[in-house]
């Protein structure tokens, strides 16, 4: 789905918690996320520090859209 | 005995029009239309084309199940024992059509059918499987070339005999394994093998490993305050009750779902139909999986455009590579109609 | 450090283990995974046995617990990952355990329970292991969850 | 190392008074050799049947296929089985080239294994075409499973050794000498030439997947270097049970012939110095550990290629992978030999795991696809087992006597030693 719709000419960040996972099914742009059944969230904290990590996941995000790569990329830190 | 064979063509190819006239809808004509007279010559007295159906591109792009109903309906009519579906060369929508019709006549009607296509064609990767498509050139100056091997496959389906090779029919393979007796025992082709390796030489691998082929990356967003940003999800996340039944694995489609107004993707609207990991967290607040929540927020301070007001969701368990890459093709053709310029997909 | 083991299994043989259900084994291979997304790790390869999915009902998982949390053990992840794409393609044709002739199921039975004899035994589990499926041996928990 | 391989050609199997060997016929003295079997106890019963290349003749369920061999000096073969656990690396070995010992045995209830002597079956399986006598061994009441197999696997020992040592004084139609040097010259023999190794890998998960070497269950080996003189000489031999078409019988072993592909090519096309045996297991601890271990072997010998054979499918698909992609990643080229299981209409992906550095592979066939086994004259064995065995399914054996089956259910069709011709195609 990824590949396809980067194919397609979207630059397209894949979020997600399960970086080879992600390397295998071709995604370029690549943000790791906290937990497979809560990729941006945390239920050990409150709701407001929930957002915030989440906030800062996305923001992170979209600096990975507005990156220019070579190939296959993860963003860390 | 003679076989009846119907044909199935587009709008073009049946000389009713371009472009323009690509929402034609399905219609039948008795005998041989277009390059239907270059078939009927090659399968001389042994099989007669006894109609042909024609269906514009666009119509049965925009309404596949109905208009596969619709020609498969027109197909049975002509109780013909077989089905030859164009050849389609590079015409994605032509070749999908192809590609359709043969499903579905193979599913409803249960004959053998064959096709033709560019091996690039996107009808090819689709319905392979389903239904024998012999290689073309990418455009119609291959029609003389590919009609004669079309022929002598439909005729030998129709013989019920089991055909050859991919490379002796000039087919492209269906991807299933078959069964052959080879001249040397396993050991001396692996020695072979390993002493061509070795040198350098070419060599054949019998099984060949699944590949995952990749594309080269988009160019970076070069103005996100004025990027309108798509969000889409393999992590299932649906309007609560799942309007759209979509499976919690091996998933046969995806939704789409209006946010426009949507600030929070609350407990009371929104769960997750992913049979794949724990549900909990997700039905407790679903912007842990699609962070809806926080990009209203950065859209109203201006971080970028506009947030699309729809998202994509789906079910990335066990749903065959295939399927999900028609989903992506789909999505990102809406997308592009929608004007969107990035897209945001999470994953569990 | 105390290493902490966990037994997932529908065979009898195994009705001792916290994880014992009698359900099919594609949903032991479920309970497993969501236990590998909680953060635990493969002890044993998910496809023992030179069976076909719908070949034979039971399966026996060992999974550790994490010592610390947080994290997935990705290699785990892949492997059962890859394990329940197989047991999809078998969709239908899985076996729960009880509809078989008695008699060949105690076969089943009892080859399961060797087949995983080793592992519980890298994890002194073994006396998890009964030696039939009537045969309800004093079990101890060892240093299972 | 020298291993002298006398060979005397069987083409025909008959009972009289005493075991000899005339003219490439093999009488065997039934009475005796049943006696022989039966001294142990946990037999009730031992029954002795003769299967010729195209008898109209089934033999189900069987268990393992042993070729009859023995020293020429009487001595013992199948080292920690039939004779003591001496190391067998030399010497002079008498082979009954042709005749084979098939035991059948139905140690659990799901068991398979069939052998075809004519017909559309026959031509998956080696052993259509040997001259087998056949033991069908029965257990006494209560025998545990794990006493069950290790009796039916010993019995097929002690008849094959007891078939070649009755005949071992007639001269041979064929002597075979095979030398492997030690390692300091092998390694700098054949300059120029590039120099191989062979992986043995080995089925060893647990009760009737198991696998001996030197009677010690491969479960509990490090990997190690063995010369193909121990290999012939029954060093290898099996244990394993399940699986048919690609278990490989102590009959593959004693003939490996990866083994032989491997030495007609030493020393004109590759230098082949080792062969490195390593298992199968189930732990993933133990999976990780055989693969460095084999791989570092493979890198102390210097070796440019490693050819790796797989046993069975799943499980140690696992084990293949990791083999190769170790051994790619430490320079090593590779070439796998595995078989299929991509479902009865080929469509299902055919290996449980996959790495892109598995460039060159051979296939041993698709063990799903579907065969009509049509009915015998007799059929030796047990022929109720063919609706519970792996390969078939529940009303399989049809009234008429016709079995169908995935060929899985017949001994040795997609050996992974690359013993048939068997393969698979894309189409």
């Amino acid at each position: 789905m990824v590949k396809e719709i980067e194919r397609a000419g979207f630059p397209v960040v894949h979020m997600c918690t399960i970086i080879p996972i992600s390397q295998t099914v071709g995604a370029n742009r690549i943000v790791p996320t906290i937990a497979i059944p809560h990729p941006f969230g945390d239920p050990t904290r409150t709701p407001g520090e929930e957002k915030a990590l989440r906030r800062a996941l996305v923001e992170k995000g979209l600096k990975a859209l507005e990156t220019d790569i070579d190939g296959q990329t993860v963003f860390n830190g | 005995m003679t076989y009846r064979v119907v044909h199935y063509i587009n709008q073009f190819f049946a000389g009713i029009g371009g472009e323009e006239e690509a929402g034609q809808r399905p219609l039948l004509k008795e005998g041989v239309v277009g390059p239907g007279q270059a078939l009927a010559a090659a399968f001389g007295d042994e099989a007669q084309i006894v109609a042909t159906v024609i269906c514009g591109d666009g119509y049965f792009a925009e309404n596949m199940d109905r208009a596969a109903a619709e020609v498969v309906d027109l197909i049975a009519s002509c109780r013909p024992d077989a089905v030859v579906a164009g050849p389609a060369f590079n015409a994605g929508r032509y070749g999908t059509a192809c590609g359709a019709v043969c499903q579905a006549v193979k599913e409803n009607l249960g004959l053998p059918t064959v096709t033709a296509m560019y091996p690039e064609n996107p009808g090819v990767d689709l319905y392979r499987s389903e239904t024998y498509i012999v290689e073309t050139t990418d455009s119609a100056r291959g029609l003389r070339k590919a009609v004669p091997t079309m022929a002598s496959l439909a005729l030998k389906l129709l013989r019920g005999e089991t055909p050859g090779l991919p490379s002796e029919e000039g087919t492209l393979p269906q991807g299933r394994r078959r069964n052959l007796f080879r001249d040397a025992c396993g050991a001396e082709r692996a020695a072979d093998m390993l002493v061509r390796k070795l040198r350098g030489e070419p060599f054949e691998t019998e099984y060949p490993m699944p590949v995952f082929d990749r594309v080269p990356p988009a160019g970076a967003l070069k103005n996100l305050k004025e990027a309108t940003i798509a969000l889409v999800t393999s992590g299932g996340i649906v309007p609560k009750g799942n309007p759209d039944h979509i499976e919690a694995s091996s998933a046969s489609r995806y939704g789409e779902y209006d946010i426009s107004g949507v600030d929070d993707l609350t407990a009371a609207g929104y769960g997750t139909a992913h049979g794949g990991y724990d549900p909990t967290y997700a039905d407790g607040d679903a912007d842990r999986v699609l962070p809806v929540d926080v990009l209203r927020e950065m859209e109203r301070e201006g971080r970028f455009a506009k947030l699309h007001d729809f998202f994509y969701s789906t079910v990335g368990n066990g749903t065959p590579v295939a399927l999900a890459a028609r989903f992506g093709r789909e999505i990102a053709e809406k997308l592009r109609n929608a004007g969107v310029d990035a897209v945001i997909l999470t994953s569990t | 450090m105390v290493r902490v083991f966990c037994v997932f299994s529908n065979n009898p043989r195994l009705a001792g283990s916290k994880q014992y259900r009698p359900v099919s084994s594609q949903e032991i291979l479920l309970a497993v995974r969501d236990e590998i997304h909680r953060g635990s790790s493969l002890v044993n390869h998910p496809l023992y046995g030179n069976f076909r999915p719908h070949q034979q009902p039971y399966r026996t998982l060992v999974v550790e617990k994490p010592s610390s949390p947080g994290g997935v053990d990705v290699p785990s992840l892949t492997l059962i990952e890859k394990a329940l794409a197989l047991y999809r393609s078998y969709e239908g044709r899985i076996m729960t355990p009880g509809i078989l002739d008695p008699s060949v199921e105690a076969d089943y039975a009892y080859v399961d329970g060797e087949l995983v004899r080793e592992t519980l035994r890298h994890c002194h589990l073994e006396e998890l292991l009964s030696e039939g499926e009537d045969d309800q041996k004093s079990r101890s928990g060892g240093h299972e969850e | 190392m020298k291993l002298e391989l006398h060979r005397l050609k069987v083409n025909a199997l008959a009972w009289g008074e005493r075991t000899s060997l005339v003219g490439g016929r093999l009488t065997i003295d039934g009475e005796a050799l049943r006696s022989l079997l039966a001294e142990d106890s946990r037999f009730r019963s031992v029954a002795l049947d003769l299967a010729l290349p195209g008898d109209k003749v089934r033999l189900i369920p069987v268990k393992d296929v042993v070729e009859p061999r023995c020293r020429l000096d009487g001595g013992p073969l199948f080292p920690g089985f039939v004779g003591d656990v001496e190391t067998v690396d030399e010497g002079e070995t008498v082979v009954l080239e042709g005749a084979a010992v098939v035991t059948c045995g139905a140690i659990v209830g799901f068991q398979e294994g069939i052998i075809d002597m004519t017909g559309p079956g026959a031509e998956y399986t080696p052993f259509s075409k040997t001259c087998n006598l056949v033991v069908s061994l029965e257990p006494v009441e209560g025998l545990e499973k794990h006493d069950y197999e290790a009796a039916c696997r010993l019995a097929g020992f002690r008849a094959a050794h007891y078939l070649a040592n009755a005949v071992r004084g007639v001269a041979a139609d064929s002597v075979e000498t095979v030398v492997w040097p030690p390692l300091s010259e092998a390694l700098s023999a054949h300059p120029g030439l590039p120099r191989v190794a062979y992986l043995y890998m080995l089925q060893s998960q647990g009760l009737l997947h198991d696998t001996y070497l030197y009677g010690v269950d491969v479960k509990r080996i490090l990997p190690t270097l063995v010369s193909p003189t121990e290999v012939m000489n029954g060093a290898i031999v099996s244990g394993n049970c399940v699986s048919a078409c690609d278990k490989n019988s102590t009959y593959a072993h004693q003939n490996n012939p990866v083994i032989a592909a491997l030495l007609r090519r030493h020393g004109r096309e590759i230098n082949f110095v080792g062969c490195i045996v390593t298992n199968e297991n189930v732990t993933l601890a133990d999976k990780k550990r055989s693969s460095g271990q084999a791989v570092k072997l493979a890198r102390m010998l210097g070796v440019e290629g490693l050819l790796i054979s797989e046993e069975g499918f799943g499980n140690p698909d696992a084990d293949l992978i990791m083999n190769c992609h170790r051994a790619e990643a430490a320079g090593i080229r590779t070439v796998l030999i595995t078989d299929e299981f991509a479902g009865s209409d080929g469509a299902s992906q055919s290996l449980a795991d996959a790495t892109a550095e598995a460039t060159a592979v051979v296939s041993a066939g698709n063990a799903n696809a579907r065969i009509v086994l049509p009915p015998m004259e007799r059929v030796i064995g047990f022929p109720r087992e063919a609706n519970v065995i792996a390969g078939g399914f529940e009303g399989s054996l049809r009234d008429d006597g016709s079995i169908e089956v995935e060929i899985q259910a017949i001994t040795g069709a997609t050996n992974e030693l690359g013993l048939g011709r068997l393969s698979a195609v894309t189409v």
